[in-house]
């Protein structure tokens, strides 16, 4: 059983790991703030899902868990609503998603 | 337990001007008393939590820093007492509690220094002092007040921070906090380089906040635009304490354990020292201003208690202890008739105090009293610190006369600028706009008089401080090898 | 196992460093900070179970807190400028 | 392996703070001092530093980033001058820089358990932490009554702070703290964010309590007055963004902030004086209760206290007064 | 590894080297308290450094660890972090009131409009 767990525990850390790299990258690469932001805000959902959980199997059943909870609790809440806010407030100042094929810029080269 | 009123002064909640007074009287009265036992050889310490020595903190207050309190708490208080009508000049009533409580924070900042044994206790005070007397000189009413306190405080926080870093370099190397002990701990690491560099950023960082001369920049325009009874209480003590601190850390911390360090602190300080008195009295010499004239002055006189410190004898340091002392009563005394002065006029510059004297007699009177004693003339305090530094100079040889030759000719240079005032205020022809000014209030002339005496009083009796002076100086020479 | 949750962290941050770098827009750093935040939390988190005290994931929960107040209050910044730029014509916020 | 993320993170450091220096934005430069401060923090924790990766993440990456933000709301946010006098800085700079450099050849290198650092005083207090005061951080136990007097001058410099930005930012308009309530246009706060706003009111109460759990858990864990002060100021700070200062200047008005700031240092004060009255010296615990240990208790927990209420209070105060100056 | 030992303490004089390189050169008044803060946090670092022990582990005590950390180093930068953040606050006070005295936080404008 133990065994069981520390694999699915280990899964979840390196899927995690490899999220949160995506993230990164993408972040870096996409051509325009609302891609960007799909990438980030995406990938650090699931990211911190799968690693906080990954850890969490880790603990077992201790006061780290219930403050792990928490932690995940909390960005699930901030993580999400800091995007939302970034992007509406993107918005608003006047900054149009573009539609249509995307042309790389040059800052991004 | 002595110096438990001071830390109690730490708690100004939104106090007005007379509690402030109390308890700046207070403090006054508990250094006077410290220093009568301190004189009879005793050496108070205090260990706050009752914890030992190097892993608590100690308070200890020795001759040296008996002197210190003496000028701090003596100051804050004549400052106090006459200051009533400028601050209310200078400040709105509603501001008024929050500028009196930043006031007393820096005088428990600046009295907490010399009591404070352990190096980063000193820094946290020194730290209070300093954002304290920020505010407090951000009171003045002239918007140039304010770039000058920004530069201060950008300049102190560089001063500060350089002091910390030598500390943790020291503390790298001894594992320890306390001076007494850093200096029993230092010897094994001494030949170190890290010793070496902390040796030269605590220098450079208290030089910082000394207003040593290179490094003097933020000073006049702080004291030109510092709320007047500020300057008095600020130019009398706030550079005479990281003097003081400077003095202890190279005297008891780093002399008697780096070889050669008594050489390299005169080579160092010694031109500096000399380049302040000469440069500082030179641009007093044009300065129109009053209170930066006499700003420029100050920086001048620090160098002399340099001079007297880099010549690293007994007569040397009782000179330049008494001239902390005496600098600091005569410059007090200059400031507070300066602030009577701004009580009834429009502006301080030269040209706007034609005459005065025939308005303002006693005020006038005072300034004169001060400004001899600046100058030296026999029968004032300032004439007692400037033998003892002459005295001192000659004991050093052929060096010694070139000093002399320069210390009087600063002293010359003295004369004049003190004398380009006196003769504003007393031949000058009065200006018809001040027909209708009139002495100045009686509670300041009377604290302002109280000052000018104590000038005579030192100058004719000076056994006081100089036993004082020369206790210090000992004190600190005990720990050269 | 932990070590590669790290390294993928550590890079990660990197990327985000950079983006906050080049910009191009006011949101593009903001975007990176947060970013840069949340992987900040989970670097910490696993850092702690590395070190095997777990009693610091305190730490990491005032990360995310103090990062979320850092982007509503940048937000609320940007907001009142705003404010004030229709003002006196139109903002240019790209920087 | 460790000292290699370490080094990793140091090299990040470095970046940032050239591009902070460099960049003309000042806005950017504010971002990115709050992503250096963050850096900094996750250093301090690989350093075994829990208390100061916690004190540093939120105050420097959280109040300083207010309150730059509030200062820049009220100046400019563009960087107009070039570099003046840049050949004297290069010239002070790389003479002090060589210096330090100079004086690492003799440190002992990181981790030294034989360094002079980890001899004398140190392991004395690890000792005696068990012994005397009998908590776990000995952090705590340091700051609280080992140097409790330095904690206590600390207090007062913040208390300074606080006065002085009250005093600075009352000159003139003939503003008093007390006049901030009235002076606010009712549409404040994130109006139109109405997604932020629900998920804010949340977690306010939930901040709120996790800042008291870091101020009493302190002796335990991590944390402890300063920290535990700035998260609940960032709490109602927090409140004040989403709301409107005016919402918050209700629940916490300016009196009272005045009062708290007074109010902590006055109990730290207080508890010091309370040992000299018991018998003891200044900030002597000991004599607090009947058995030492407890009385260490009581007054670790009291002056922490102090401390974050002062803390709160400070925070605060700075921040409507920012906050406010803007609107008169 | 004994050279690795040393990069923090260069990391330190960079960082030292770069804040004060800001509050010297850059006109900027705010910019400057940026410089700053950065110039402080390099100090934090010397000392937080100088704390570590190898092996050693955060100075909370715990049953079975018998290593830790100096605490002393990281109660003074505790303190130096407050300190630090009340002179920040202080100076922005400050930086505001001169924009609001002078219509701008440029060291050579101040000084351009004083001469006026």
């Amino acid at each position: 059983m133990t065994m069981a767990i520390d694999i699915l525990s280990w899964i979840m850390l390196t899927a995690g790991g490899i999220f949160v790299f995506i993230g990164g990258l993408g972040a870096l690469r996409m051509p325009n703030l609302y891609t960007r932001m799909h990438a980030a805000s995406l990938t650090d959902t699931i990211a911190a899902v799968l690693i906080l959980g990954g850890i969490m199997l880790q603990a077992g059943t201790t006061l780290a868990t219930i403050k792990l909870a928490a932690i995940l609790l909390f960005l699930l809440l901030t993580s999400p609503t800091a995007s939302n806010a970034l992007a509406s407030a993107a918005i608003l100042s006047g900054l149009q998603p573009e539609e249509g094929p995307i042309k790389p810029r040059e800052d991004d080269a | 337990m002595l110096s438990a009123p001071l830390v109690m002064l730490l708690k100004p909640s939104g106090l007005a001007r007379a509690a402030a007074t109390a308890a700046s009287l207070f403090a006054f009265a508990t250094a006077v008393a410290m220093t009568m036992g301190v004189l009879d050889g005793e050496t108070y310490t205090y260990q706050m939590g009752s914890w030992p020595a190097p892993y608590g903190i100690e308070l200890s207050v020795d001759r040296f820093s008996a002197l210190l309190l003496l000028i701090v708490t003596g100051a804050s208080s004549l400052a106090l007492l006459a200051g009533g009508r400028s601050v209310d000049a200078d400040i709105e009533a509603s501001r008024q509690p929050l500028f009196y409580a930043a006031w007393l924070l820096a005088l428990a900042g600046l009295s907490g220094i010399p009591v404070a044994a352990d190096a980063f206790n000193i820094f946290v005070f020194m730290e209070i002092s300093s954002l304290a007397s920020y505010v407090i000189i951000a009171g003045g009413s002239d918007r140039r007040a304010l770039p000058a306190v920004f530069k201060y405080l950008i300049m102190g926080t560089i001063g500060a921070t350089f002091y910390l870093i030598g500390i943790g370099l020291i503390y790298l190397m001894t594992g320890t906090l306390n001076l007494a002990d850093m200096e029993l701990r230092i010897h094994e690491v001494a030949d170190q380089k890290p010793i070496l560099v902390a040796a030269g950023f605590i220098t450079v960082g208290l030089a910082l906040k000394a207003a040593l001369f290179p490094l003097h920049v933020w000073l006049p325009n702080s004291y030109t635009y510092a709320p007047n009874a500020v300057t008095v209480f600020l130019a009398a003590c706030s550079t005479k304490v990281s003097l003081y601190l400077l003095l202890r850390f190279d005297f008891f911390v780093f002399q008697p354990n780096l070889a050669g360090h008594d050489i390299q602190f005169t080579a160092f300080l010694m031109p500096l020292a000399v380049l302040a008195i000469l440069i500082a009295s030179g641009v007093a010499l044009f300065e129109q201003n009053i209170k930066r004239l006499l700003a420029y002055s100050s920086i001048a006189q620090i160098g002399y208690v340099l001079l007297g410190a880099s010549f690293v004898t007994v007569a040397g340091l009782t000179a330049s202890t008494v001239h902390l002392f005496n600098h600091a009563l005569a410059k007090g005394t200059l400031f507070l008739a300066v602030a009577c002065l701004a009580t009834q006029c429009s502006g301080l510059r030269l040209s706007d105090l034609g005459g005065l004297a025939k308005r303002m007699p006693w005020t006038a009177a005072a300034f004169v009293v001060a400004g001899f004693s600046l100058i030296g003339i026999p029968g004032t305090a300032g004439f007692i610190s400037k033998w003892y530094l002459i005295s001192a100079a000659l004991e050093q040889g052929s060096l010694g006369i070139a000093l002399v030759v320069i210390l009087v000719i600063s002293s010359l240079m003295a004369v004049v600028y003190i004398w380009r005032i006196v003769e504003a205020i007393y031949f000058a022809a009065p200006r018809s706009d001040l027909a209708a000014v009139r002495e100045a209030p009686l509670m300041m002339l009377a604290v302002t008089w109280v000052a000018a005496l104590a000038n005579l009083y030192f100058g004719l009796v000076p056994e006081v401080p100089v036993n004082l002076a020369s206790s210090a100086a000992e004190l600190l020479l005990e720990h050269m090898p | 196992m932990y070590y590669v949750v790290t390294l993928a962290t550590l890079v990660t941050m990197a990327l985000a460093l950079v983006r906050a770098l080049l910009g191009p827009s006011i949101y593009d750093r903001l975007l990176a900070a947060n970013m840069f935040g949340t992987k900040t939390v989970l670097l910490l988190s696993v850092v702690a179970f590395l070190y095997g005290r777990p009693d610091f994931l305190d730490l990491a929960l005032v990360y995310a807190l103090i990062n979320f107040i850092g982007v509503i209050a940048v937000l609320e910044f940007i907001r009142d400028r705003e404010g004030s730029d229709a003002k006196k014509g139109p903002g240019n916020t790209a920087t | 392996m460790i000292i290699l993320f370490g080094v990793f993170l140091l090299a990040l450091l470095v970046i940032t703070a050239l591009a902070i220096v460099r960049s003309e934005s000042l806005f950017a430069a504010v971002i990115l001092t709050g992503i250096f401060s963050l850096l900094m923090a996750a250093n301090f924790f690989l350093l075994d530093a829990a208390d100061v990766a916690l004190t540093e993440a939120a105050i420097g990456a959280g109040i300083s980033t207010v309150l730059f933000l509030g200062a820049l709301a009220l100046t400019g946010e563009h960087e107009r001058g070039i570099a003046t006098n840049r050949l004297l800085a290069l010239g002070v700079v790389s003479i002090t820089t060589l210096l330090v450099i100079y004086a690492t050849f003799d440190k002992p290198r990181l981790g030294d358990p034989d360094a002079p650092v980890q001899q004398h005083v140190g392991p004395w207090y690890l000792e005696k932490t068990a012994e005397l005061i009998d908590i776990p951080n000995a952090v705590t136990a340091v700051l609280g009554s080992f140097r409790g007097y330095d904690t206590l001058g600390e207090v007062f410099v913040v208390f300074t702070a606080g006065i002085g930005v009250l005093f600075l930012l009352s000159a003139r308009t003939g503003w008093r703290p007390e006049d901030i309530e009235g002076v606010h246009a009712p549409e404040q706060g994130l109006r139109h964010y109405l997604v932020p706003r629900v998920v804010g009111r949340m977690l306010i109460p939930f901040i709120f309590l996790f800042g008291l759990y870091v101020q009493f858990h302190g002796d335990y864990g991590p944390g402890g007055g300063f920290q535990a002060g700035a998260i609940v100021a960032s709490s109602v700070i927090l409140y004040a963004l989403l709301e409107g200062e005016k919402r918050a200047l209700e629940a916490l008005p300016m009196r009272v902030l005045q009062w708290l700031v007074a109010g902590g240092a006055l109990l730290y004060g207080a508890v010091g004086v309370a040992g000299m009255l018991l018998g003891g010296n200044f900030l002597d615990y000991s004599v607090l209760a009947s058995d030492p240990i407890a009385g260490q208790h009581i007054g670790i927990i009291l002056i922490e206290l102090g401390v974050g209420i002062t803390v709160t209070g400070v925070l605060l105060c700075v921040f409507h007064a920012f906050a406010a100056r803007g609107k008169v | 590894m004994e050279l690795l030992g040393l990069v923090y303490y260069w990391v330190f004089a960079i960082l030292l080297m770069i804040g004060f390189y800001a509050v010297i050169a850059k006109p900027n008044l705010i910019k400057k308290l940026i410089g700053l803060s950065i110039f402080q946090a390099a100090v934090f670092l010397l000392y937080i450094t100088m704390g570590k022990i190898d092996g050693g582990t955060a100075p909370i005590l715990q049953d079975g660890v018998t290593l830790y950390s100096n605490p002393l180093p990281q109660v003074l930068i505790l303190t130096a972090i407050v300190v630090g953040i009340s002179t920040t606050a202080l100076g922005l006070g400050i930086v505001v009131r001169i924009n609001e005295e002078y219509g701008s936080i440029e060291e050579h404008e101040i000084q351009e409009r004083d001469r006026q």
